[in-house]
């Protein structure tokens, strides 16, 4: 049975779909952050796959991974920082805790 | 076209698809493991005895001839060795740390050419593959320190994250350079691209790939994670037996690595002339590992805030001026001529000078006078000392005289000197001397018993000083050992039976009897 | 190679799907930020299947690379592994909204007719050079806002972080 | 950069750079050291108590036990007591041999220290080792007129135990003649090293006026600027007899403690020259009973160590054995200040603090 484009989408919704619920149903900021890193990587899988079987001659799939990582190293900079700096001044990295909009 | 591809293409004549691709792929590979196992072993072999002749000793050389079986035997001794787990140690992330450091390390060798065409895959990302899989090594490391459940062993896993990442920055910029004038990512490419070796092209891109990639695998003076005087042995301070050998093998692994890359990326790979390319590629090597090594005996190591200071007050905006530099070149000059390369020598000289007035000595302010020429000296006088003559000596075989008037591990006792006064016995700080004595027919007193415990025994000569008849006296041997204190105590039979190997100490009128002592440095003739 | 491709496609998305689901329910956060590093090291060869071969390299090179060990730096940071990873008061309306989105996607997927071209792309490294930095339908001012964009959150990052 | 949660650490007493078995307890930010705590104690045997049931003369071979490093100047500073005690007179040949002694044993000590510190520095044994060969030919000295290469007890109350073999004096003219060459290969190897000053210059600065409230001596009181060496201050045996200068420093820091070392050796080197020179023909020792009865009466004898001022203490009843015997061991007194100069250091910064005040736990165990 050959591979086709089909089991590349399915393979992409089913990882996004796991990062989904670990981004809703976790307490854990960093677990949090980890699920929503596997649903940019679900994307890109979707995106490379298209590339792939649908328009191989256009780069713009890959152009949009490579933009999709940028923002993820700059989602992930950014959110760990505000992560370690709501952990310093409340010892949690418990979201339903962090119910506040200062700290 | 490699030599691999070539095969399969032939062999697709005679063998059905999956068999001609899969055989001779199987084959390249293990042929691969064997040249970077005999690599790593030999390298474990240079690494101790040419370190041991920048320190002037002998080194290893009892395992085979000029013990060229050393690191087979290391390899014994650690494989026999329990394999211990700490308690309450993550004891899966334990298990897994040495393979996810080791396997990283034998992955890189997929792309490195050995000769024209000999290569397992010519990847046409090749170089960032090389960069990207050593990337996953420092996770395992990391693992080890957190796995440990040792602190020692925590604080080289922060090291460790803080090293890799900052350096790998540099690494990859470095190799920019090189790939701007090579124009591709795939390692064949970029040595038949270097009609002019590119070290002689981007001399301050080989100095910060060099100083880069010593960093990213710990080795002298960049190997915070095992500092030895700091934090025991770093990461791998609770692991043994197995575990213990696949993080050794890692380590010697990622410096045949590095040294196979950085033979490719800037010493031109296989071309040189006359020899065969193979041969050539070892020759560049096994230099640049004796670079490595040269290093790890002469420098000491860095601090970890200056470690990363280095990385990016120096290393890093001096990596991005010299990729400026280069893509300025390529648009100025696309064929980049040989004599670029004297304008890149002296840019770089610049640079470093330039430099180096930024990283200041503390306590000296910002000054020019320093570019590494304490280093340079440093250097010069310990590769001074690999010529010099070693100063140990081979033991058992070539016994060392001790002085004449050596105090020995045993005393010499006459019976028929001594009188039984037991004023070596009061001498005796330790009280170890059991003399009992009654009147004798001839003499006046015969010594019935004698017992001294070396085990307690100071060897202060005292006892021989006090012997107001010459009956006691120091002896010349310096071997004992017992697995039985009991062994260690000496009677007067014993005593008796006891080879006769007096010292001179306390009698310089013997001195003349013995020979003379064994000097390092003996004094000069005619004197 | 067909067969190869194949085998490899199912092993690599047995992995993926395997780990990601480590990632959502281990209860050891540290354990599930390593199965993180290696859903992202096994994703880096469904791009080399994709024959997206430079994707790979940066994948593992970001996300295995720094991603990867950054979370690990952050779990090291807050020291939240013994708490582990519990789950909030929206675990069933997640689960129903995950399997939802699954279930949207799958029928999606299979009942769309996908426009699917036979040709098999070449080495990408040079066209993709080429359609980012080319003059016409280039992307060179999506890639400098990319990189203004990484200079701020770097900024951001070490002002969010640094000692009062 | 970041905060952490500080953590503990147990350095020793099995670790490799703790001279022995010195035990600290770190309190870490990161890698930031707020609080130390030395712990000592492992090493110790009694012997100022076992003294108390010795006679003076087998205490000698105790003395060598505490700074083992350093066996010859725990001799010299016994004896000197001792003598001052029992009002004993040494033979003019003796003070001179002592003297020689005496600095080469500096020297010896020196080199220890040094290739330590450096070793600890993390350059890979190579200065240790060369430092080592000089070391080993001081040590041959040694063998030859005493018989060990260790534990020495080569002095005696009133003189020594015996006068140095023929070959000793021409050896030990090579041996003085290389010396300045090999120190001049020393600071070739690391005294300009970029990375070696970046480490040292201004880590553990110890201000002069701490320096003396601490009641620091040796060449850690030096490098901190304060010109205080016993052979100027307090001449014991012969040195006035001596041209030779106090080398000091000015920074106090971990750097200067290292050049301090280096300076002395010179000195040393100088002394002993001087000594070989002007050394007298004659007897080596006053015959002096073996049960020595000393008037009663109290004595505190002191010399300048490798280390810093080691000074016994000595009361005697009027009997063979001392009433009391004390030890002023420079190391454990040396380390008072380490807490204060380590406190907002890194850990790599504690341990070449630790090696440049240079301890041997013989001598502050006791």
């Amino acid at each position: 049975m050959a591979v086709g484009l089909e089991h590349f989408l399915i393979l992409s919704a089913i990882l996004f779909s796991i990062g989904l619920y670990g981004a809703l149903a976790k307490r854990n900021a960093i677990v949090i952050l980890m699920s929503v890193e596997l649903m940019l990587n679900a994307v890109n899988i979707s995106l490379v796959a298209f590339w792939r079987y649908v328009a191989p001659a256009l780069m713009t799939g890959q152009v949009f991974v490579i933009f999709v990582m940028v923002l993820a190293a700059a989602e992930v900079v950014v959110g760990l920082a505000i992560i370690i700096s709501i952990y310093r001044s409340r010892e949690t990295v418990d979201v339903e805790q962090i119910d506040l909009m200062k700290w | 076209m490699t030599i691999l591809e070539q095969f399969q293409q032939w062999l697709l004549n005679y063998w059905p698809s999956w068999a001609a691709y899969l055989v001779p792929a199987l084959i390249a590979f293990i042929i691969i493991v064997i040249i970077v196992l005999v690599m790593v072993l030999m390298f474990i072999y240079m690494e101790r005895r040419i370190i041991g002749r920048f320190q002037i000793r002998l080194g290893p050389n009892r395992a085979g001839p000029f013990g060229i079986l050393q690191p087979v035997a290391d390899a014994i001794k650690v494989l026999i060795k329990e394999d211990i787990v700490p308690i309450r140690a993550d004891r899966w992330v334990h298990y897994w740390a040495p393979i996810i450091t080791f396997f990283p390390a034998l992955m890189i060798f997929a792309v490195i050419p050995w000769g024209q065409g000999a290569i397992f895959a010519d990847l046409n990302i090749g170089i960032l593959y090389v960069v990207a899989i050593s990337s996953v090594g420092a996770i395992g490391i990391f693992m080890a320190g957190w796995g440990s459940n040792n602190k020692f062993s925590l604080v080289a896993g922060m090291r460790t994250i803080a090293q890799m990442v900052s350096y790998e920055i540099p690494l990859v910029l470095s190799i920019g350079g090189v790939l701007i004038i090579a124009g591709s990512l795939s390692m064949m490419d970029i040595v038949e691209a270097q009609n002019v070796p590119f070290f002689l092209l981007q001399p301050l891109g080989f100095v910060i790939f060099f100083i880069a990639a010593a960093s990213e695998i710990n080795r002298s003076p960049f190997d915070l994670l095992e500092a030895e005087s700091e934090i025991v042995t770093g990461y791998h301070t609770e692991y043994s037996g197995m575990k213990f050998a696949l993080f050794f093998f890692a380590e010697y692994t990622h410096a045949f690595a590095l040294s196979t890359i950085a033979a490719t990326l800037f010493l031109g790979g296989w071309r040189f002339a006359l020899l065969p390319g193979p041969i050539w590629f070892f020759i560049k090597v096994l230099l640049v590992f004796i670079v490595l090594l040269w290093m790890r005996s002469t420098l000491p190591r860095v601090r970890v805030d200056q470690l990363m200071g280095f990385a990016w007050k120096f290393l890093f905006p001096l990596a991005l001026i010299n990729l400026f530099i280069t893509a300025t070149e390529a648009i100025i000059w696309p064929g980049f001529p040989w004599w670029l390369l004297f304008l890149n020598f002296a840019i770089a000289a610049l640079l470093i000078v330039l430099w180096s007035g930024l990283f200041p000595v503390p306590g000296e302010g910002v000054s020019f006078k320093r570019y590494g020429r304490g280093i340079a000296k440093g250097m010069a006088l310990t590769f001074k000392h690999l010529f010099r003559h070693p100063i140990t000596v081979q033991y058992p075989e070539q016994r060392l005289t001790p002085a004449r008037r050596f105090r020995g591990y045993q005393l010499v006792w006459y019976e028929d000197q001594c009188n039984g006064c037991r004023a070596c016995a009061r001498a005796c700080p330790v009280s170890i001397i059991d003399i009992e004595t009654r009147k004798g027919e001839e003499k006046g007193l015969v010594v019935e018993k004698l017992e001294v415990d070396f085990g307690r025994c100071l060897f202060c000569g005292l006892c021989v000083e006090a012997c107001p008849v010459q009956a006691l006296f120091m002896s010349r041997d310096y071997e004992k050992a017992s697995y039985r204190r009991e062994a260690l105590v000496m009677n007067k039979e014993q005593f008796i039976a006891a080879p006769d190997k007096r010292s001179a100490y306390a009698y310089p009128d013997l001195e003349d009897e013995m020979p003379p002592q064994t000097l390092l440095a003996p004094p000069k003739e005619g004197r | 190679m067909e067969t190869g491709i194949v085998i490899a496609f199912w092993v690599l998305a047995a992995v993926i799907v395997g780990a990601a689901l480590a990632v959502v329910f281990f209860r050891n956060i540290f354990h599930a930020a390593l199965f993180l590093v290696l859903c992202f090291f096994t994703i880096a060869g469904i791009f080399v299947i994709l024959s997206a071969d430079f994707l790979a390299g940066a994948q593992v090179l970001i996300y295995v690379g720094a991603i990867g060990v950054l979370i690990i730096f952050a779990i090291m940071l807050t020291r939240e592994t013994k708490r582990g990873n519990p789950s909030g008061r929206l675990q069933l309306p997640a689960l129903i909204v995950g399997l939802l989105f699954l279930i949207t996607m799958v029928v999606v997927v299979v009942s769309t007719n996908w426009n699917v071209v036979a040709e098999i792309p070449e080495p990408t490294i040079s066209s993709l050079a080429q359609a980012l930095f080319s003059k016409e339908n280039g992307f060179v001012l999506a890639f400098e806002i990319a990189a203004a964009l990484l200079l701020a959150a770097i900024i951001g990052a070490i002002v969010l972080v640094r000692e009062k | 950069m970041f905060k952490t949660e500080p953590i503990m650490i147990n350095f020793g007493p099995q670790h490799p750079s703790t001279h022995g078995v010195f035990r600290m307890r770190i309190t870490f930010d990161g890698e930031r050291i707020l609080d130390l705590e030395p712990v000592f104690g492992y090493l110790h045997r009694g012997i100022e108590k076992l003294g108390e049931s010795k006679t003076y003369t087998q205490i000698i071979p105790y003395t060598d036990r505490l700074d083992y490093l350093a066996s010859m100047t725990n001799n010299h500073a016994y004896v000197l007591a001792v003598e001052k005690l029992a009002e004993i007179e040494v033979p003019e040949r003796a003070e001179y041999l002592r003297v020689i002694m005496a600095e080469l044993m500096r020297i010896a000590s020196h080199l220890m220290t040094v290739g330590f510190m450096l070793n600890e520095m993390g350059a890979f044994f190579t200065p240790l080792l060369y430092m080592w060969r000089e070391r080993e030919k001081i040590l041959d000295l040694f063998e030859m007129v005493c018989g060990q290469r260790l534990t020495y007890n080569y002095m005696r109350i009133g003189g020594l135990s015996q006068d140095i073999p023929e070959e000793f004096m021409p050896a030990l003219e090579r041996f003085i003649e290389e010396m300045p060459g090999f120190i001049d290969e020393y600071d070739q190897l690391l005294a300009e090293n970029e990375i070696l000053l970046a480490r040292t210059k201004g880590v553990g600065i110890l201000p002069p006026e701490q320096a003396i409230n601490c009641s620091v001596s040796g060449p850690v009181l030096r490098a901190s600027g304060v010109q205080w060496d016993l052979r100027r201050a307090d001449p014991y045996s012969i040195y006035d007899r001596f041209d030779f200068e106090i080398p000091t420093c000015q920074n106090g820091d971990v750097y200067d403690r290292y050049r301090m070392r280096i300076l002395e050796m010179r000195q040393s080197v100088r002394i002993v020259k001087q000594a070989m020179d002007q050394l007298p023909l004659g007897e080596v020792r006053t015959k002096v009973s073996a049960t020595l009865r000393p008037p009663k009466g109290e004595v505190y004898g002191h010399i300048e160590g490798p280390k810093g001022e080691l000074g016994f203490y000595l009361v005697s009843d009027g009997s063979p054995n001392p009433y009391r015997f004390h030890i002023r061991a420079p190391a454990i007194i040396n380390l008072t200040m380490f807490r204060d100069v380590c406190v907002g250091r890194l850990l790599a910064d504690a341990i070449i603090i630790l090696g440049s005040i240079d301890i041997c736990m013989g001598e502050v165990d006791r």
